[in-house]
C-alpha cells in the first residue's frame, strides 16, 4: 500500500514539476501577452495541483490535506482572477512599466 | 562542505551590503524605503542564522532571536508604514516632485506664523 | 532514492525553473508580462516550499504555505490593479466599458 | 554535496539576483514586485532555517503586508517625478566600497562566530512547562520576554497617530481611503471568496500559537490582509477615525496585556508575572485580543490617513 | 507593594503608557488633560526614584516577569538614569503647559487632528525615554528607540508644510538606518555572547573582533540619532518647521537619549573595550561638532535655525567626556598602580559630573530657548534674526528667558552650563589634555558669538516701538523663564549632589573607579 502511495506520489510530484517547465518555456518563448498567459495559467495551476496531489499522501489526515487543498484552491482562485485582469490589461495595451 | 548556516551568513551580510548600498545611494524616497527593508531584512536573516546555530535541547533552533525578529518585523512594516504615509503625503503637498535634497529653500522660509 | 530526497530534488527544479522565467520579468515588455512571470514565481515559490516542507516533516510549513497563498493573491491583484490604472484616484474616474 | 545543501545555494543564489535586480532596476513600479518575490523568497529560507514562526511573519507581514503598502505607493507614485539628482558617479564609488567593506567586515565576523554557539535555548525549554505553552518561541514572546511584545503592541499606535497626523486638518475624524481603483467585477469575486478563508486562517494561527508556530502577530497579519481586500475592493467602508469602539478596538490588546501585567504585581510578585497556573488561559485571554487589535491597527496602518472629510 | 523602591521602574514605566491609550481612547478635550494630570505623578515618581536611588545607594533592579536575564528582562535605575528620568519629567511637563492652549479642542467642538496627536505622542515619547533610561536590554532598547522614533516625527512635522514633510521623511530616514544599524550590532553580541543583558554583557565581552564590529555599528547608529557631526544633516531641517514644543522635546531629551545609550554601551555594556583611541575618536568627532555647528549658526538668517546648530555644536561637549574618562597614558584600567588608580577617581567624577551636568543644563536651556524662539515667532509673524531689534521691549521676560538660557549655553558663571564646562575643563587640566580645553573655550567663545548676534538688537535695538501680531500670553513666558532659570540655577547645585551620578555605575569595579 504505502509502495503504491510512495509511487503515485513521484508520479504526481514529477508531472507538477514538469508543467511547472512547460509554463515557464512557454512564459519565455511565446510571442505575446495573450499566449504568454495561456501557458502561465494552464501550466502552473495544473503544476500545484499536481504537486498538491502528489503530497496528498504524505501528510497528516485530514488537517494537512485540508490545509493542502485550500492552499491549491486559493491559488488557483486567485489565479483565475489575476489572470482575468491581465487579459484585459494586455488587451487594453496597459502602459508598459 | 560549507554549512548551510554559513551560506545564509554569508547571503546575510550581503544583502545588508547591498541595503546599506541603495539607501545611500537611490535618490527616490520610496526606493529608499525599499533598500532600507532589505538592509533590515539581512540583519533578521543573520539573526535566525545565529538562532540557528545556537540549536540545542531539543529544539532545531534557539527561540529567542526568532521571537525578537518576529518582533522587529513588526517594527519595520510599522516604520515602512510611516514612511510611506509620509512620502504620499509629501507627493501630494508638492504635486508632481518629490525631493528630499538638505538643499531645500523652504527651510529657510520664515516660520508660517499660527495666529488665527 | 527515497521519497524525501525525490521531493526535495523536485523542489530544487521548481525552484530552477522559477528563477529562469524570471527572464520575463526583467525583459517585459508589457507589465502584463512582468506580471505574469510574478504570478509564475509565486506559485512555483509555493510549490517549493510545500515540497521542501513535507519532505522534512516540517508541519508548519503547511500553514506558511498558506498565509503565503492568501497574500500572493492579494498581491497579485493590487499589482495589476495599480499596473493598469496608475493614476488610481476613484474621484477622476471614468468608466468606459 | 547533499540535495539539502542544493536547495540552499540554489534559494540563496536565486534571494541575492533578486535583491541585486530590486535594488538596481530603473522602474519603481517593478522593483516593488521584485520586493514581493524576495519576501516569498525569504519565507523560504526561514523554513530552512528551522524558524516556521518567523517564515509565518515574513510571509504575513515582511512580503505580505509591507508589499501591498509599496505597491500602493508606487501605484500612486507613478507620475511623481523626481527632483533630486542622482549622485555621482565618484559617491557611487564610495558608496559601493563602502557598503562592499562593510560587508566584507561582517563577513570576517559571521565567521570568526564562536562555536558551539551560545544559546539561550536549554534556558528557555527548562522553564517552558512553567508556561504551559508548547511553542518556545511563544513562550519567549509572552513569557520571558513579554515587555518587547507589550511594547511591540504598543509601537503600533504612535506609528498609526503619526499616519493619521498626516491627514489635513478639515479630514480629522473622517474615514480613511483605500479604494483608489475602479470597481471591478473579478476584484469583488476575490474580494467576496478570499476573505472567509482568511479569517479562518487568521482565528487558527493565533489560535495554534500557544503550542505550534504561529501567535498574534501573523494571525493578525492575515486579518488586516483580509479587511484591506475588502477595502480595496470598496465591499465596505473603513471605519471614521473618530469612532470610539474603533479606538477602543485599537488600544484594547495593550490594555488587557497592561492590566494583566499589573495584576502579577499583586498575583504574583513581579509586572507581566503569570500566577502559577493560570499563566495559559492568561497568555490566551492577552493573544486572542491582541490580534483584533493587531489586526485592527495594521489594517489602518495599510488604508493611510482619513480622507474624507467628516459628515 | 509600594514597600518596594524597585516598582517605582515598572510605574515609570507604565504611567505614560496607561496614559497614551487613555488618552487615545477618550481622545477629544480629555486627551490634553490627561497628559497634564499625569505628569505630576510622573514627577512625583521620578523624584521618588531619585531618592530611593540615593537611599540604598546602588542601582535598583527589577526582573520583569520575574525572569531574570539573560532569559528575562531587567529594568535597572542607577543614578545616571534617575537624573535623566528626572529631566525627562521636567521638560516635558513644562513642554505641556507650554502647549497646552495651542493644541486643545475647544469644550463642545469636535476632536482636532492636532490636539490627539500631540498629546498621545507627547505621552509615548514620554513613556520610550523613560524606557531607555531604564531597560538594561539592547533589544528592548532597540523597540524604545523605535518607539521615541514613531513619536518625534510626528510631533515635528505636525504643521503639514511640504518643507516639514521632507524633513520628516528624512529625520525618518536616518533614524531607521540608526535603529537598523544599532540592531545589527546587537545582534552580533548575541551571536558572540549569547545574551542582550547589558549586566550580562559588561563581563562578557572581550576586545575582539566580533565585539569591535558591533560597537562600531552601534556607536554610528546611534550617532546618525544624536545628530553627532557628520551625520547631523537631519536636524535642523527637523527643528525648522516643527512647533515649538516639539522642538523643545527633540533637543532637549530625544537625541540625548540614543546619546544616552552610547554612554551605556562604552561604559556598562562593553568597559573592555573601552581604550583610549575608540575614545580619542568620539571626542575629535564631538571637537568637530563644535566648531562646525557652532560656525554654521553664527551664519544662520533664523532664528529656529540657529538655535538647531547650536544643538549640533553642544552635543559635541559630551562626546568630549570620553578621553576625560579613560585616559590616554594610562593605556589600560587594569594596569594602573594605586597613584594612577586615584587619579583616575578624581578625574572621572569630574569628568562624569560635568558630562551630566552639560547635558541636563543643556536640555533646561535648549527647551528654554526653542520656546522663546516660539513666542517670538508667534507675536511677530516671523523669526528672522536680522528683524529682531527692540524685541526686548516687547516680550521683555520671554527675551530674559532666553538670555539667561543662553547664558548657561555660553558658559558664563553662575549657569549650569559653567560648572559642567568648569568641570570638563578641570578634567583636561587633570589628564594633561589641554588641547580638549582649547576646544571647550574655543566654542564658549563661538557660542558667545552666535548668541549675540541675537540679543544686542534684541536688548539693545534701537528701533522705538515694535507691534506685536498677537499677544503672548503670560503663562507661556513664565514657563520659559522657568526652564531658563533650571538651566541657570544647575550651577548652584552642591557638585556633590552630582555623586549621584557613581551609584551603580556598572564596571566601577572592573575600571578602577570609585
Amino acid at each position: 500500500m504505502s509502495i503504491a502511495l510512495g509511487l503515485f506520489t513521484i508520479f504526481a510530484v514529477v508531472a507538477g514539476a514538469f508543467f511547472f517547465l512547460a509554463g515557464t518555456v512557454g512564459l519565455l518563448r511565446f510571442p505575446d501577452p495573450l499566449t504568454r498567459l495561456h501557458a502561465l495559467t494552464k501550466a502552473d495551476n495544473l503544476g500545484l495541483g499536481l504537486v498538491v496531489i502528489g503530497l496528498l499522501p504524505q501528510v497528516a489526515w485530514p488537517l494537512g490535506a485540508i490545509k493542502l487543498i485550500a492552499i491549491w484552491l486559493i491559488v488557483l482562485f486567485a489565479a483565475t482572477t489575476v489572470s482575468q485582469l491581465m487579459a484585459r490589461a494586455a488587451r487594453d495595451g496597459g502602459p508598459p512599466v | 562542505m560549507i554549512s548551510t548556516t554559513t551560506l545564509f551568513g554569508l547571503s546575510s551580510v550581503i544583502l545588508v551590503g547591498l541595503g546599506l548600498f541603495g539607501l545611500i545611494v537611490n535618490p527616490q524616497p520610496l526606493r529608499k524605503i525599499l533598500a532600507f527593508n532589505l538592509l533590515g531584512s539581512g540583519v533578521f536573516l543573520l539573526f535566525g542564522v545565529i538562532a540557528r546555530r545556537g540549536a540545542g535541547a531539543g529544539l532545531n533552533s534557539d527561540p529567542v532571536p526568532q521571537a525578537l525578529v518576529i518582533t522587529g518585523l513588526v517594527v519595520a512594516f510599522a516604520a515602512t508604514a510611516l514612511a510611506v504615509a509620509l512620502l504620499l503625503r509629501l507627493f501630494q503637498e508638492t504635486g508632481q516632485a518629490i525631493t528630499l535634497d538638505t538643499e531645500d529653500p523652504s527651510i529657510h522660509a520664515p516660520a508660517r506664523s499660527n495666529d488665527p | 532514492m527515497t521519497i524525501p530526497d525525490l521531493l526535495l530534488a523536485a523542489a530544487v527544479f521548481v525552484l530552477a525553473t522559477v528563477a529562469l522565467g524570471m527572464v520575463r520579468i526583467l525583459r517585459g515588455p508589457a507589465a502584463a508580462d512582468r506580471m505574469m512571470a510574478a504570478q509564475l514565481f509565486g506559485t512555483g515559490g509555493i510549490a517549493a516550499l510545500l515540497l521542501l516542507g513535507v519532505a522534512t516533516e516540517a508541519n508548519a510549513v503547511l500553514d506558511v504555505a498558506l498565509v503565503l497563498a492568501l497574500l500572493a493573491a492579494f498581491a497579485s491583484v493590487a499589482f495589476v490593479q495599480g499596473a493598469s490604472h496608475p493614476d488610481g484616484d476613484d474621484s477622476k474616474e471614468t468608466h468606459s466599458e | 554535496m547533499t540535495l539539502a545543501l542544493a536547495v540552499d545555494i540554489g534559494l540563496t543564489l536565486l534571494v541575492l539576483a533578486v535583491a541585486c535586480w530590486t535594488l538596481a532596476v530603473r522602474d519603481t513600479f517593478t522593483s516593488v514586485i521584485g520586493f514581493v518575490a524576495y519576501g516569498l523568497l525569504l519565507a523560504l529560507i526561514w523554513v530552512r532555517l528551522a524558524a516556521p514562526d518567523v517564515a509565518l511573519t515574513e510571509a504575513a507581514m515582511g512580503s505580505g503586508l509591507t508589499g501591498l503598502l509599496l505597491l500602493g505607493a508606487a501605484a500612486r507614485l507613478q507620475n511623481a517625478k523626481n527632483i533630486s539628482a542622482p549622485p555621482g558617479l565618484a559617491l557611487r564609488w564610495v558608496a559601493g566600497v563602502l557598503c562592499a567593506l562593510v560587508s566584507a567586515g561582517l563577513a570576517a565576523m559571521v565567521l570568526l562566530l564562536p562555536d558551539p554557539a551560545p544559546t539561550l535555548a536549554p534556558a528557555v525549554v527548562a522553564h517552558l512547562p512553567a508556561t504551559g505553552l508548547g511553542n518556545p518561541v511563544t513562550g519567549v514572546l509572552l513569557a520571558y520576554r513579554a515587555i518587547d511584545t507589550l511594547l511591540e503592541a504598543v509601537v503600533l499606535l504612535p506609528a498609526l497617530l503619526g499616519v493619521w497626523s498626516l491627514a489635513a486638518d478639515r479630514d480629522w475624524g473622517g474615514a480613511p481611503r483605500l479604494r483608489y481603483h475602479r470597481p471591478d467585477g473579478a476584484l469583488t469575486l476575490l474580494a467576496q471568496v478570499l476573505p472567509p478563508f482568511g479569517i479562518i486562517v487568521g482565528i487558527y494561527l493565533c489560535w495554534n500559537g500557544a503550542d505550534q508556530p504561529g501567535g498574534a502577530f501573523q494571525g493578525g497579519a492575515v486579518l488586516a490582509a483580509m479587511w484591506a481586500l475588502i477595502l480595496t475592493a470598496g465591499l465596505a467602508e473603513a471605519p471614521p477615525v473618530s469612532r470610539r469602539w474603533l479606538r477602543w478596538l485599537l488600544v484594547a490588546g495593550s490594555a488587557v496585556f497592561l492590566v494583566i501585567g499589573l495584576a502579577g504585581i499583586g498575583f504574583a510578585d513581579a509586572f507581566l508575572a503569570y500566577p502559577a497556573g493560570y499563566a495559559k488561559p492568561l497568555i490566551l485571554t492577552i493573544e486572542l485580543v491582541l490580534t483584533l487589535s493587531i489586526a485592527v491597527a495594521l489594517g489602518l496602518l495599510i488604508a493611510g490617513p482619513p480622507t474624507r472629510t467628516p459628515s | 507593594m509600594m514597600q518596594d523602591p524597585s516598582n517605582l521602574l515598572v510605574l515609570a514605566l507604565v504611567l505614560p503608557v496607561a496614559g497614551l491609550l487613555l488618552a487615545l481612547v477618550v481622545g477629544g478635550r480629555y486627551a490634553g488633560r490627561i497628559a497634564l494630570w499625569l505628569m505630576p505623578v510622573g514627577l512625583a515618581i521620578a523624584v521618588m526614584l531619585v531618592v530611593s536611588v540615593i537611599r540604598a545607594d546602588d542601582a535598583l533592579v527589577y526582573d520583569l516577569g520575574g525572569w531574570m536575564p539573560p532569559l528575562g528582562v531587567a529594568l535597572r535605575a542607577d543614578g545616571l538614569s534617575a537624573i535623566f528620568i528626572l529631566t525627562t519629567v521636567a521638560v516635558i511637563g513644562a513642554t505641556g503647559i507650554f502647549a497646552r492652549t495651542e493644541f486643545r479642542t475647544l469644550p463642545g467642538q469636535p476632536e482636532t487632528r492636532t490636539s490627539l496627536t500631540f498629546w498621545a505622542l507627547l505621552l509615548a515619547l514620554w513613556g520610550a525615554l523613560n524606557l531607555v533610561f531604564l531597560s538594561n536590554d539592547l533589544f528592548s532598547l532597540f523597540v524604545a528607540l523605535e518607539l521615541l522614533t514613531f513619536s518625534a516625527i510626528p510631533l515635528v512635522c505636525l504643521d503639514g508644510r511640504a518643507g516639514t514633510l521632507a524633513a520628516g521623511l528624512r529625520y525618518l530616514l536616518f533614524a531607521l538606518f540608526g535603529s537598523v544599524l544599532y540592531l545589527l550590532g546587537a545582534v552580533l553580541l548575541y551571536g558572540a555572547y549569547g545574551t542582550l543583558d547589558i549586566g550580562l554583557l559588561s563581563g562578557l565581552v572581550r576586545p575582539e573582533p566580533v565585539a569591535w564590529g558591533a560597537a562600531a555599528l552601534m556607536t554610528v547608529g546611534l550617532m546618525a540619532k544624536t545628530a553627532l557631526f557628520p551625520l547631523h544633516f537631519w536636524l535642523p531641517p527637523a527643528h525648522a518647521g516643527a512647533p515649538a514644543a516639539a522642538s523643545a522635546v527633540l533637543s532637549a531629551l530625544v537625541i540625548k537619549a540614543s546619546l544616552f545609550l552610547i554612554v551605556r554601551l562604552w561604559f556598562d555594556a562593553m568597559p573592555a573595550l573601552m581604550n583610549p583611541t575608540a575614545a580619542q575618536v568620539l571626542a575629535t568627532l564631538g571637537a568637530a561638532a563644535i566648531l562646525f555647528g557652532s560656525v554654521l549658526a553664527l551664519r544662520q538668517a533664523r532664528l529656529k535655525l540657529l538655535i538647531a546648530y547650536s544643538t549640533v555644536a553642544q552635543i559635541g561637549y559630551l562626546f568630549l567626556i570620553f578621553p576625560l574618562i579613560v585616559r590616554p597614558e594610562s593605556g589600560s584600567f587594569a594596569a594602573a598602580d594605586l597613584y594612577t588608580e586615584l587619579a583616575a577617581t578624581v578625574v572621572s567624577t569630574s569628568a562624569w559630573s560635568g558630562g551630566v551636568l552639560q547635558a541636563v543644563s543643556h536640555a533646561f536651556a535648549k527647551a528654554a530657548m526653542f520656546m522663546a524662539a516660539g513666542l517670538i515667532a508667534q507675536s511677530l509673524g516671523h523669526d528672522r534674526i536680522a528683524d529682531l531689534s527692540s524685541i526686548g521691549r516687547a516680550l521683555p521676560i520671554t527675551v530674559l528667558a532666553f538670555a539667561l538660557a543662553g547664558m548657561s549655553l555660553m558658559g558664563l558663571p553662575p549657569s549650569g552650563g559653567f560648572a559642567a564646562k568648569w568641570l570638563l575643563l578641570t578634567a583636561t587640566i587633570e589628564t594633561g589634555q589641554w588641547w580638549w580645553a582649547l576646544v571647550i573655550l574655543g566654542g564658549g567663545l563661538l557660542t558667545g558669538g552666535y548668541l549675540f548676534r541675537v540679543l544686542a538688537p534684541a536688548l539693545f535695538g534701537s528701533r522705538q516701538s515694535v507691534t506685536l501680531r498677537a499677544p503672548v500670553a503670560r503663562y507661556r513666558e513664565v514657563v520659559v523663564l522657568a526652564l531658563a532659570l533650571c538651566s541657570v540655577l544647575l550651577g548652584f547645585v552642591r557638585l556633590g549632589a552630582f555623586d549621584l551620578v557613581q551609584i551603580g555605575r556598572l564596571a566601577k569595579a572592573g575600571m578602577g573607579l570609585p
